[in-house]
């Protein structure tokens, strides 16, 4: 159901009840209030909901697309050395721009076959320990890190919770924290959460246009609020959670244009528009001491909040 | 990732005084189903005089049956949340604060303060879940900074203990944000060389799990504890999975080496104030 | 079957071989010569087996009565956070001689139920992984770490080598190759290969008197050599395991005296003088600047071995 | 732990030879059983034509495989196994050396050497698994040690290609100390970032997995490598477990994360030539 069904759909309810006021001559207000209420988040936000929907479209570049797309070989590495490989995050060695980056990256996978088998871009604990691993490795020889964004959330099983997916997440972005090689992230579909923020802490986090970043998924989000999945454009709406919302909120750095339709219409468009901005900020950061990144990168995040009834808390520009 | 908090009750015997019973005088126990004498459950440490069942502890009961006598001193930050994102879902998100604020008697969910444990002296962080659920927004991780800033600035442990539902929805992007916000804090611990001590409640889950509570030095559970990253229902939803008898429990995470011990509520003091001990340093010793 | 009945046995044939030798007028020479060669080696060595079984005498003191024995309090610390807990292996806080140190150690068990929960010390790959977390934690605070080898080896199971027991114990090494703290390492009873140096790499390696340190367990080493594990006394003595062997051939730094008899005939001895032994080491090495230890413990084992036609390489004392 | 290797053939198609066919013109592949033409198993990689079964190589024959031609200068130290132990099993120590050295032609089972692969210089060290189960010895972890030395001087890659049983019994405690000393080893590389590419073949298993082998920056696994810690009938015997038909192949090593990369051996050179084209520096270039 698109936003503009279920504007529709509100709206005749909406006819319907005051009608029914008219009619009856029941006061019928505070139910009145609250559908126009959703009906104007909903028109407010209605881009949100699109753009998770462009996020999550299936035949929207994956982080392996990008990387056939924007590197000069990508050169795959496996294994967290701890007992798995976990195919729902990639990682290796690859030349961009002329230089030997690392990069990692959620996979959701290209078909049915492949998505099974990568859950969907869901990592398990094995898939941040892997991740972990591989941007150590970039680390010990210098090599700046990209990490690509683009999964539903980290995967919800018996098995993850067993292997501490919790504890892999915290010590991912503990890792990440200490590297002292410079890192862009990006997120390029979906910034599910946990499992999101797991492979996200940087110097700089981009965001594709159509991308969106969560604390929760709108369905989730729905679910937890209103116990009513379908409500997920709505909580989309309230989660300020498309890419232009998270730059407003100062929470990333830049908002990188896709072509006109979506990433999915022109691989080769969004492509070219991501390599330009990573390669941008690599630029940048090359020419930063590789000692000061970890505590400019934590005050980059340990600036990040709004709280009232304090000295305001602002959000601090890590390495510039 | 946000866990629902609303059927603890299945799986823990632990029970969160509803709305509207504050005042009264007998509680039921979820336990063993009797109505006990809610000042009985208070003076047993929130422990049920009839079957051990273990009730929630408000940040001030946890606090008091930690720290030695009239040792604690609130230094909590004096911010409340914003609302950044105008949040609204069945009542306004500002709405909701005053309610939770006017429930349990606290600007927020977080109380930091100086104190002492068995003689000595350390910072420490208690969520209170009666607050939206203990859940972490900017608030939580702007006190549990400040905290640590502190013990980092004392030399003094830090000891956390969380009763968290996991990142606060309702403050959307700066919640998951104050995962590595507070990461970044915990490093602090770590250059000067101040044990951090995480103690996990019940509970323990989502973003906060993800974050610094399961980064602690030591790491603490108590019995009874919830522990877990994703709720039980979107496990069973997205993977269709049976889960364990002892799924996300307190013996559950130590069987799986994710926390040190598990100790029961009446042991809890002395077994801080036993890890205390082995470390050296505080500016008052 | 003791040293001395397989002495008498083999003696037995010896005297029957020369009888039919003599008699028929075969010549047995090479068969004889053989088997006097295996009574000599015996009874050279027919203290090895001896103290192989006194290693692994079942009321041997554990790790556990060590520091019930020796320490201010133990507490003890669980869990490698990636999905284990290896009983194996235990490991924590401790209180030695006035200090807080840090103490790992396999744990064989002091009871049948416990041996078998523990794997009478065998450890997988989850108690080489706690080890170093809690050896890493004790780095973090400066606490002297003292480890404790007690395993017959590794433990071979499927799911360890699921689990990549190899890399585990590789890490193990490592690991304490970095450590930036005091490590004093003492061999209790067996040590047992691989799974005792994943806990080994010490700047001193202390050995009790009965314990024994082995690159394979006797009985593996007669199976690969003779097809025969009952030839174990005579790999015991071919391999030179015992604490005396091993501080003449200079790998190991001090032989800990055991009360006559053994460990288990008076524990609170032999507790007694192991724990003048540690502390003695921990005193030399209090002085030292952390920041060098790491090369001075590499450079003691980058010294270990003995070849020929080269420069021969010799055995440096690290940390003196 | 020592792993026996007398029963390779039963789980990898590859197959030793015997002595005494050192000379003979046809060898029997244990792949499919058919008498192969020796030379035209020489000139095809040591893979049988028929089957594509691989056959072990000796050192020179893999170097001669990976590197550029003519780019190979041996720069093994010129040292020889000791026998610290006076080891006597059905033959002394001693003897075994001798008979090694004169069936394969090598001092030792390690050789050591300059290179170059695909124009990049390169340090590689290959383990010869005739040589007495190309185990290691005091003399294997000089040779890496030698050779790690000449990389972090160089600023060049280093490269192991290991064969081995594991550690050598015959020199005891030693044996088992080559365990830290190469792993010694190669913490200089990190100190200087060089790279260290490690090439498991069949079979790498023992204290050689257990040390150095196992902590490359990259790893790979040659495709019909044996790979694991303990020999399958002392797990067997021990845990009286039945064992997984993968069990300890280079896919089962894959699987459990343990390698980067399965590779045929016929891709095996240009897979490190395209793993070298990463690394910037070595002083060549
Ligand atoms: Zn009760
Ligand atoms: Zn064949």
């Amino acid at each position: 159901m698109t936003v503009e069904d279920l504007i529709a759909e509100l709206q005749e309810k909406l006819a319907e009840l005051k009608r029914v006021a008219r009619e009856n001559g029941r006061d019928l207000t505070p139910d009145i209030a609250e559908l126009e209420q959703r009906v104007a988040q909903l028109s407010q936000g209605r881009g949100a909901w699109d753009q998770v929907q462009l996020a999550r479209h299936p035949s929207r570049p994956t982080t392996l697309d990008y990387l056939d797309l924007l590197m000069d070989g990508f050169y795959e590495l496996h294994g967290d050395r701890l007992g798995s490989d976990d195919s729902a995050i990639v990682g290796g060695l690859a030349k961009f721009a002329g230089r030997t980056v690392v990069v990692v990256g959620h996979q959701k996978g290209r078909n049915l076959a492949e998505k099974r088998a990568r859950r969907s871009g869901m990592a398990g604990p094995g898939g941040y320990r892997k991740a972990m691993r591989i941007m150590r490795l970039g680390e010990r020889f210098g090599f700046p890190i990209i990490t690509l964004i683009d999964t539903p959330g980290a995967y919800p099983g018996v098995a993850a919770e067993e292997h501490n997916i919790g504890g892999a997440i915290a010590d991912s972005i503990h890792a990440m924290l200490r590297l002292r090689t410079p890192i862009v992230v990006a997120v390029i579909g979906e910034g599910g959460s946990g499992g999101a923020l797991g492979i996200g802490v940087g110097d700089r986090v981009l965001m594709m246009e159509n991308a969106y970043y969560s604390v929760i998924s709108p369905e989730g989000c729905a679910a937890i609020l209103w116990g009513d999945r379908s409500r997920a454009p709505e909580a989309a709406a309230a989660l300020r959670l498309t890419a232009h919302d998270l730059l407003d909120l100062g929470v990333i750095d830049e908002v990188v244009r896709e072509p006109p339709g979506g990433a999915h219409t022109d691989p080769e468009g969004a492509a070219r528009s991501l390599g330009e901005a990573l390669r941008r900020h690599l630029d940048e950061l090359r020419g930063m001491v590789p000692g000061e990144l970890p505590a400019l990168r934590g005050s980059k995040f340990r600036g990040m909040g709004i709280c009232e009834g304090a000295v305001p808390v602002t959000h601090e520009q890590g390495g510039e | 990732m946000k866990v629902s908090w609303f059927r603890r009750q299945q799986y823990v015997q632990v029970r969160l005084d509803q709305k509207g019973e504050e005042g009264a005088l007998w509680v039921k126990c979820a336990g063993c189903g009797d109505l006990v004498f809610r000042e009985r459950v208070r003076e047993n440490q929130g422990i049920c005089p009839r079957c051990g069942a273990y009730f929630f502890l408000t940040a001030q009961e946890r606090i008091a049956l930690l720290v030695d006598e009239n040792s604690f001193q609130d230094v909590s930050k004096p911010i409340v949340a914003a609302d950044p994102l105008g949040f609204v879902d069945r009542q306004p998100y500002v709405g909701r604060l005053k309610e939770a604020q006017q429930k349990t008697g606290l600007r927020n969910e977080t109380v930091v303060g100086r104190a002492r444990l068995g003689g000595h002296p350390v910072i420490l962080a208690v969520t209170d879940f009666r607050f939206i659920g203990g859940s972490m927004g900017s608030v939580m991780g702007e006190q549990l900074a400040h905290a640590v800033g502190m013990a980092a600035h004392e030399l003094w442990p830090f000891i956390l203990v969380t009763s968290t539902g996991g990142a606060r929805m309702q403050e959307g992007i700066f919640s998951l944000m104050q995962m590595v916000k507070t990461v970044t804090a915990r490093r602090e611990l770590e250059r000067v060389g101040v044990p951090f001590i995480s103690v996990m409640t019940y509970p323990t889950t989502g973003g906060v799990l993800a974050s610094i509570a399961s980064l602690g030095d030591i790491t603490i559970a108590e019995k009874g504890a919830l522990i877990g990253f994703a709720g039980r229902r979107v496990i069973e939803q997205t993977t269709g999975e049976k889960l364990p008898a002892e799924f996300q429990t307190a013996e559950f995470a130590f069987d799986h080496g994710m926390v040190d011990r598990v100790v029961e509520r009446r042991e809890l003091r002395s077994e801080l104030v036993r890890v205390l001990e082995f470390f050296p340093g505080g500016r008052d010793r």
